[in-house]
């Protein structure tokens, strides 16, 4: 049996989330791999919930907000957008592979385009197979 | 004081509306008045002669008369200048700015010119008394001025009833991929204001519904709204998509406009409000067949909501205010032949390309060229096939289609320059290596942030031709497009793939009638007329009747979303106080000059 | 260095037909959709343009007037009603008048009034010189012969005076036009092979008026061509064999089978001018100038005189005859000593120039490009 | 607090969600989750008896957490919330689970599908448990209004909130009403009376009973937040010697109209602007026009006049965007040229010509039928203007490189008229400062949504209208003061503010002081308390995009609704 990855999706109320829900008005199939959690700006998405996904067994987490210059609260995924370098090479640190982590604007007209987005991630995913931060995680705070 | 009254005609507008004789003896008959002349059409008015002449009837206030005076204004100010006299004593007694172009004209006129004599300002003498008014408000359209307007009120709390034509709120905009100059998804900002229209507890929202009359007054209207048989109920119908898949029929769709089909069974796009289904009785093989044939989606639905026998239903609303949002439609491409729209498959109109662009439309929003198909039933027909469409290598782009042109529409569409610009960014976009050219007389990039984004476009790499195309024709199975380079000084006739023609923008069908409904002036152009052009562009001559968008005039997003804005002041201000005002049309003459006699002292 | 604008310009070619050029907002529209329009040679909107600014030199040298034919389909198309098609032939009626060294074509076209009167006053001289003279000289009765009313041989000896006068001016106002357009520009040479390259050109766009044909519509071409090889071979009969024609009673039908063939066209193709213009039934007959109408009018009365007088004779009826033959040579001296070099047949000399002349300045452009290798780079396409 | 009791609901929609998803075994699953009382299947919980099921179980069983598994929360959040409201529990111990846009309709395999399902409401059951009771809280609205500007947008909006019975507070730094507009003769296109549109609104102004006109005012300090602003208004003394008077009054909105000022000409050297006598701005010719003066500074009539567009705007040097009205103003001048001076000839220089609004083309085509000779420039090249020789029947000569015809062309000239941009006001920033708005690159101020709200701002209760926010044709300043009276109207209305209850918090006790979150609000909503050395956000401005809460480094801030316990509840149930 192929290996399902458990992927966490942040997205925000206003593009992202109605282009999830567009997906799926115009029927547009994609890996059920990804679940969503929902968050009125991707600015509120806080390191924490990822570090916090990947600690509770996620193989990756999908962030996705307005497209620069669309956001509801002006410029919410600019803050989003500078913080997410950051992130990644906090994530470096721990060892955890590039791909797991993934930062994407989606329109609310872009159904095909998240579906798109989901797949690729799903399969990149995979072929990383299960993440190890899990168990990683794990041994470090039994040793603490 | 010693007036003269000088008539001096423009030649515009309705010039036939006015009895100038008449005019001329009753400005003789005002107080002051020493001279009355007559000047006819586009007068040469001589300052030096002319200030011979106020010296010689020793005048010190002149009224220029006519229907639009202020072309004549200059050579009268100057003269009282040459005279000694105060310019400022140079009075406009302007008909067309005041509604003298149509109805009981030669009465305005007069009463527009007794003000000027008496020196004051006709809007300030020409008020109405006010009226009771009832809350409630009626929206006639769901464009995005419909929208802004129904939920400014509503917001409020106050009542709004709004009617629209079509199956689902959102007009035109709702079918944009991105608006300029920001590029911001249109969906992503318009779907939350259509989501909250459906969800206000203040809005009563009547899709697919019309004005079938008006009756009442200022503050005191009472409107039938046909509700056309939606034949789906609204409140039960889940959106599950059955009743499109079983139907049989399929026919072109008006949303996609017409690049796609959809079936009779349908909902006008996926994120539709109201979020419900709807059955096309012109296409449906059961109305058709007066319910002999078919039939199949209202066995097969899930939730039973289809009631294909539904007929027509007319309701009755009492409101005090009316908001005109009706929009526009687009130029009929097909009217100019040179561009071989209709005939040449690749010739795209504005709208049918923002379907092709859009990321939820036909192709998912992949630019492509359309392809041949041949079929029995349909014959030979070119459709957008997403897997066998290829890209095209180069997009011309024409400016002014059926706008700024005597042998079409004489305006300019103030919206087609900057969505023009828009398009090339998309093709030059997504299609890296597409050639983008575009063709256009004057580039209109007047509004904030648009100057700017012009140079963006030039900067991607678009050609910006200065000249529009003459001829789009085919040259051995190849699209040929032919025009001047005037900029560059030469002739360009070169192949294309694709040719997207900026339609300009027409009165919404039907808006005529609305108009005589109200009794409401039109333009030349059928643009409702509003009652000031600088002071009140969204009142109109009638009391309680507003004109919000591209109704008035054409209209791009954010001037559009402040005048529905403005509207609902109008609207908020005579709630608030219960009193409206009665409509400037119905002013008598007498009224406005006793009026102005009492405003003298100003 | 910079071309001074004249503003008044603009002015002066109203009284020449050019109306409604000032509405023009630059498009490109019939630049494109004019079948001419060629590059170098783009029209009608450069001419447009320099009208606006009133670049007098510049118009002056421009061929692109003579290379429009008027059908017509710029000014449908038009957005501003502009009127290119009229503005152009506007241009011609003032290439005319400048070509003109004498002034008189000038005048003719800024008063109708003033052309009017130098018709009527040559016609009357005509008539009255011919009058008297056949007074003097024959027999009224009598139509041809030696003591005919007016003798075959001297009317024959006038003709050619008239021809070489003729000649004379038009050959200095053709002089005039290659000094405008091609000699007074010092920067381009024209090499003399190009004259002789070319020279072919002129005969053949005289006779077969090909350029027309490239109209949409072809019928005007075809109209016109008529009109012209009738006129044309009119003119040849009269030159040369009008002793032939004169001669009674026996009809020559080598000669008269052209006469009437001709005559026909003229008379055709001018009443169906004359309507046209009275019911604007072309492109080009939406406009009439006061010149229009004058040389049409004496179109038909020297057709209309000439078969009449023909009729007449061979009818028997000579003096009759005689008193029309007068009517007819008043009518076609001012028509050919006025109309052709001063005003609207001039273009029989004029547009088959232009366009030898077009061509030889393209081809000069074209070898000095080479020489240079400064071909300009396409910009888009 | 109560034990637990929450309700799961699982919608079939007909067979939408049942086709792909097993909702038996998603009930059956969410039937075992901590604190589930009870989980049931419905066929369609939208339906009215579906609610009527809520209804009737929170009734029945207690239950006081509800979790509805149907379509996305964007289309019936607020049915379930109302249905909850109705049996009498906090409409904000809901929470739905998106199992048809999201799972349903984009899943092809049933026990995959179930599987999401069953997470997704696994997720759902664990975060309701965390949800708060919230209240939608109100703010007093004081329905007096402060208008920063006396032109005609400011003019307009006063008017339209005094006719509805607001008190306003007019104010204007000059010591007259109209603004720039009472410079000018008459407007484009219809060429009407400006002074008659000014005098018709001033008269109203000055006359109406709820208007308290300000002139030689100005705004010192505002403070405060939407519906309760105080502002501090000074008054100049009428004599020298006296004090100036300063008064401080209560207002819920602010209207800022201070409109523009013209591009200053002689920053181009090419017009030689202040050295060439016959040069004028635009501003200079409208005098002339209303003072009847059309001549040269010789007193000579002119008859060479032209025009030149765009000067200080659309070049890279000055202004890169367009001013919007020289266009039509320069087309007016056209006529009027040709009426005061007959037989002028008038040559108008632009680049492009801006006749886009409603008789404008019109307006464009007449000027061209009056023999107005038009010119066309390049951005950035522009004409030059030069005094001409003795013996030359013109004053000057301007030198254009002429697009339409390729030439350089030379025109005569005995007056110049140069058609100045608009520009935001020198002291633009002191005025954003002063009510808490920010300007763009230019100067103009900022609005809320450039396409959506057009008259709001960033900081609620402050709004901006005519030429301030961009360069304005008369109609459309009108328009956006008038939208932004609608928004007040429409606030005042309902007489208290409504304020979300889904709002961002600081947490006192856990507050640095750091400052960090100020800057990063959009909204103005926190301000810092010196004194305590503590952050506060203002919940009525307040928008709830939690960018703050995100970046607290100390935790201090919680986002209403949207709480880290809620989002770490949500991440453990979906990975379940």
């Amino acid at each position: 049996m192929t290996f399902e990855p458990k992927i966490v999706g942040f997205l925000c109320n206003w593009c992202s989330y109605t282009g999830a829900d567009l997906a799926g008005t115009s029927r547009i199939h994609y890996a059920a791999n990804v679940r969503i959690i929902r968050v009125m700006c991707s600015a509120r998405i806080d390191p924490t919930f990822v570090l916090k996904a990947l600690h509770d067994g996620a193989d990756g987490v999908l962030i996705c907000g307005c497209h620069p210059g669309d956001c509801h609260y002006s410029e919410g995924n600019y803050k989003m957008m500078r913080r997410y370098p950051l992130l990644k090479a906090l994530l470096a640190d721990y060892g955890i592979e590039k791909d797991r982590v993934r930062l994407e604007w989606v329109s609310a007209s872009e159904g095909q385009r998240f579906a798109d987005i989901v797949n690729d991630m799903t399969e990149r995913v995979r072929a990383l197979g299960p993440s190890s931060i899990k168990t990683a995680l794990a041994t470090d705070m039994a040793e603490r | 004081m010693r007036i003269g009254v000088y008539l001096c005609q423009a030649g515009i507008g309705d010039v036939d509306a006015v009895n100038l004789h008449s005019i001329a003896s009753y400005a003789a008959n005002l107080p002051s008045v020493e001279v009355v002349r007559d000047l006819g059409l586009l007068p040469k008015v001589e300052p030096d002669a002319f200030a011979a002449e106020i010296r010689a009837e020793s005048l010190d206030r002149l009224v220029i008369a006519g229907d639009t005076p202020g072309f004549f204004k200059p050579a009268f100010t100057r003269a009282m200048a040459l005279a000694g006299e105060d310019p400022k004593e140079v009075r406009l007694a302007s008909f067309n700015a005041f509604g003298a172009s149509s109805g009981n004209g030669t009465a305005r006129a007069k009463s527009v010119l007794a003000c000027a004599a008496l020196g004051v300002p006709f809007p300030l003498a020409a008020v109405p008394d006010t009226t009771a008014v009832r809350p409630g408000t009626l929206i006639v359209g769901g464009g995005i001025s419909g929208i802004q307007a129904a939920l400014e009120i509503a917001d409020a709390g106050k009542q709004v009833h709004l009617v629209e034509r079509t199956g689902t709120i959102g007009g035109h905009m709702a079918m944009f991929d991105k608006t300029f100059p920001t590029l911001d998804c249109a969906a992503c900002i318009l779907t939350p204001k259509m989501v909250s229209v459906g969800q206000h507890e203040m809005i009563d929202l009547m899709t697919y519904s019309e004005v079938a009359h008006i009756s009442g007054s200022p503050g005191d209207y009472t409107i039938k709204v046909r509700k056309k048989a939606r034949r789906v109920d609204v409140s039960a119908c889940v959106a599950c998509n059955v009743c499109a898949d079983v139907c049989p029929q399929r026919v072109t769709s008006e949303f996609d406009n017409g690049i796609a089909e959809r079936k009779a069974a349908y909902i006008p796009f996926p994120q539709a409000v109201p979020n419900a289904y709807l059955i096309d009785a012109e296409s449906c093989t059961y109305v058709q067949s007066d319910g002999a044939k078919c039939g199949v989606c209202a066995k097969k639905c899930p939730k039973e909501c289809i009631d294909l026998d539904q007929a027509d239903e007319i309701v009755e609303l009492e409101v005090g205010n009316i908001i005109l949002a009706t929009g526009y439609d687009v130029y009929d491409a097909t009217k100019i032949e040179r561009y071989n729209y209709g005939t040449l498959p690749n010739v795209l109109t504005a709208l049918e390309f923002e379907r092709l662009t859009n990321a939820s439309g036909p192709t998912g929003g992949k630019i492509i060229t359309k392809t041949k198909r041949v079929s029995k039933k349909r014959g030979e027909e070119w459709v957008f096939d997403v897997d066998e469409g290829v890209p095209p290598k180069s997009v011309a782009i024409i400016h002014c289609v059926g706008s700024r042109d005597a042998n079409h529409n004489a305006y300019c569409s103030r919206v087609c320059c900057m969505y023009s610009l828009k398009f090339a960014h998309l093709v030059t976009e997504k299609l890296p290596g597409a050639k983008c050219y575009e063709f256009y007389i004057d580039m209109r990039a007047f509004g904030k942030g648009y100057e700017e984004f012009a140079n963006r476009i030039k900067a991607e790499g678009t050609f910006v031709i200065r000249g529009r195309t003459a001829k789009v024709f085919a040259q051995d199975g190849q699209m040929m497009i032919r025009g001047e380079d005037i900029i560059s000084d030469r002739l360009v006739d070169f192949p294309v793939d694709m040719v997207l023609l900026s339609v300009g923008l027409i009165p919404a069908h039907g808006s005529a009638d609305l108009a005589t409904m109200l009794g409401l002036a039109t333009d030349d152009d059928g643009w409702f007329s509003e009652l000031d052009y600088n002071a009140s562009p969204t009142e109109t001559e009638r009391g309680g009747v507003f004109v919000a968008g591209a109704c008035q005039a054409p209209k791009d997003i954010p001037d559009t979303v402040a005048q529905a804005a403005a509207v609902a002041a109008g609207v908020l201000k005579s709630i608030a106080t219960g009193r409206g005002l009665n409509s400037r049309a119905d002013l008598a003459l007498s009224d406005i000059e006793r009026r102005a006699t009492s405003l003298v002292r100003i | 260095m910079a071309i001074r604008a004249n503003p008044k310009l603009i002015e002066e070619l109203e009284t020449y037909g050019a109306q409604d050029v000032s509405k023009c907002y630059h498009c490109g529209n019939c630049s494109a959709t004019c079948p001419f329009s060629q590059d170098p040679y783009i029209l009608p909107r450069r001419s447009m343009r320099s009208l606006q600014m009133g670049l007098e030199r510049k118009l002056e040298g421009d061929l692109e007037p003579w290379l429009c034919y008027y059908c017509g389909e710029c000014s449908q198309e038009c957005p501003r009603d502009a009127e290119p098609g009229e503005t152009m032939m506007s241009l011609r009626r003032w290439l005319t008048s400048r070509y003109d060294f004498t002034g008189i074509s000038k005048l003719f076209y800024r008063s109708w009034r003033i052309e009017l009167a130098a018709i009527l006053l040559v016609a009357m001289l005509t008539g009255l010189g011919f009058f008297l003279f056949g007074l003097s000289q024959g027999n009224i009765h009598h139509y041809d012969g030696v003591n005919a009313f007016l003798p075959g041989e001297k009317i024959h000896f006038f003709d050619w005076g008239l021809a070489i006068v003729l000649l004379v001016l038009l050959l200095t106002n053709c002089a005039r036009m290659w000094w405008f357009t091609i000699g007074r520009d010092k920067s381009k040479r024209v090499p003399l092979t190009a004259y002789i390259k070319s020279a072919y050109l002129l005969p053949m766009h005289f006779m077969t008026q090909m350029r027309y044909a490239k109209c949409e519509r072809k019928r005007p071409w075809v109209i016109h061509l008529i009109l012209m090889l009738s006129y044309v071979t009119m003119l040849i009969l009269i030159m040369f064999f009008v002793k032939r024609m004169a001669a009674g009673p026996a009809i020559d039908w080598r000669v008269h089978a052209f006469g009437l063939a001709a005559t026909v066209g003229l008379l055709g193709t001018t009443i169906f001018a004359v309507r046209g213009r009275i019911k604007k039934t072309e492109n080009h007959y939406k406009h009439s100038h006061e010149t229009d109408w004058m040389f049409l009018i004496l179109l038909i009365v020297v057709a209309g005189t000439g078969i009449l007088q023909f009729i007449l004779h061979r009818s028997g009826l000579d003096m009759a005859a005689n008193i029309t033959y007068v009517v007819h040579l008043m009518s076609v001296v001012p028509m050919l000593g006025l109309e052709v070099p001063f005003s609207k047949w001039s273009h029989l000399a004029y547009r088959p120039l232009a366009m030898y002349f077009a061509e030889i300045k393209a081809e000069a452009a074209r070898a000095e490009a080479r020489a240079s290798q400064g071909v300009r780079a396409p910009q888009a396409a | 607090m109560e034990d637990l009791k929450i309700g799961v609901y699982v919608c079939n929609c007909g067979t939408n969600i049942a086709k792909v998803v097993d909702c038996d075994a998603t009930i059956e699953s969410a039937s075992r989750l901590p604190g589930v009382a009870i989980a049931r299947p419905y066929k369609y919980m939208c339906s009215n008896p579906g609610q009527e099921m809520i209804v009737a179980d929170i009734r029945e069983h207690g239950l006081n957490r509800v979790v509805v598994a149907a379509c996305s929360p964007r289309m019936h959040e607020p049915t379930f919330r109302k249905a909850l409201q109705q049996a009498g529990v906090n409409p904000y111990f809901l929470e739905m689970a998106n199992i048809r846009e999201q799972c349903s309709w984009v899943h092809e395999d049933g026990a995959v599908a179930t599987e999401k399902a069953k997470a997704l409401v696994k997720a759902a059951v664990l975060r309701v448990a965390r949800h708060e009771p919230l209240e939608r809280r109100s703010v007093d609205m004081c329905p007096d209004l402060l208008v920063i500007g006396g032109g005609i947008a400011g003019m307009t909006a006063a008017l339209d909130l005094a006719d509805a019975g607001s008190k306003i507070y007019l104010v204007e730094r000059a010591d007259h009403l109209g603004g720039n507009l009472a410079r000018v003769d008459l407007t484009a296109p219809y060429l009407d009376s400006a002074r008659d549109m000014l005098t018709d609104r001033m008269t109203r102004v000055v006359e109406h009973p709820n208007i308290s006109l300000l002139l030689n005012s100005e705004v010192e300090r505002l403070e405060g937040f939407v519906g309760n602003f105080q502002a501090t208004i000074a008054t100049k003394a009428r004599n020298g010697n006296a004090a100036d008077q300063v008064a401080t009054v209560d207002v819920g909105s602010v209207v800022v109209c201070t409109g523009y000022k013209e591009f200053d000409a002689s920053r181009i050297t090419h017009y030689g602007y202040g050295k060439l006598p016959n040069v004028i701005t635009s501003f200079e010719f409208e005098k002339m026009l209303r003072e009847g003066g059309v001549e040269t500074k010789e007193g000579k009539a002119p008859q060479y006049v032209a025009i030149i567009h765009c000067v200080g705007s659309r070049n890279l040097e000055f202004h890169a965007y367009c001013s919007r009205v020289c266009c039509m103003t320069a087309l007016k001048y056209a006529h009027e040229v040709k009426s005061a001076v007959p037989g002028a000839y008038v040559s108008d220089i632009y680049i492009d010509m801006h006749a886009f609004g409603k008789g404008h083309e019109d307006f464009y085509r007449r000027s061209s039928e009056v023999k107005t000779l038009f010119l066309m420039y390049a951005k950035d090249d522009y004409p030059v203007i030069r005094r001409a020789d003795a013996k030359d029947d013109c004053e000057m000569l301007i030198e254009v490189n002429e697009s339409l015809s390729g030439e350089t062309i030379e025109i005569p000239a005995d007056m110049v008229i140069l058609m100045v941009g608009m520009e935001a006001r020198d002291d633009w920033a002191d005025v954003a400062h002063l009510v808490n708005i920010s300007g763009d690159k230019d100067g103009w101020f900022i609005e809320s949504h450039p396409k959506l709200d057009p008259v709001a701002t960033t900081t609620d209760g402050i709004y901006i209208a005519g030429a301030c926010q961009a360069p304005k044709d008369i109609p459309d300043s009108v328009a956006q003061a008038r939208a932004a009276a609608a928004r007040i109207l429409g606030r005042i209305a309902k007489g208290k503010l409504e304020i979300d209850a889904v709002f961002a918090e600081v947490d006192e006790d856990k507050c640095s002081g750091c400052r960090m979150c100020n800057e990063l609000c959009p909204y103005t909503a926190i301000e810092f308390d010196a004194e305590k050395k503590r952050s506060h956000i203002i919940s009525a401005l307040c928008k709830a995009c939690g960018a703050c809460v995100a970046a607290c480094p100390s935790g201090a801030i919680a986002a209403r609704h949207f709480t880290d316990a809620q989002i770490f509840a949500q991440i453990e149930g979906v990975l379940a």
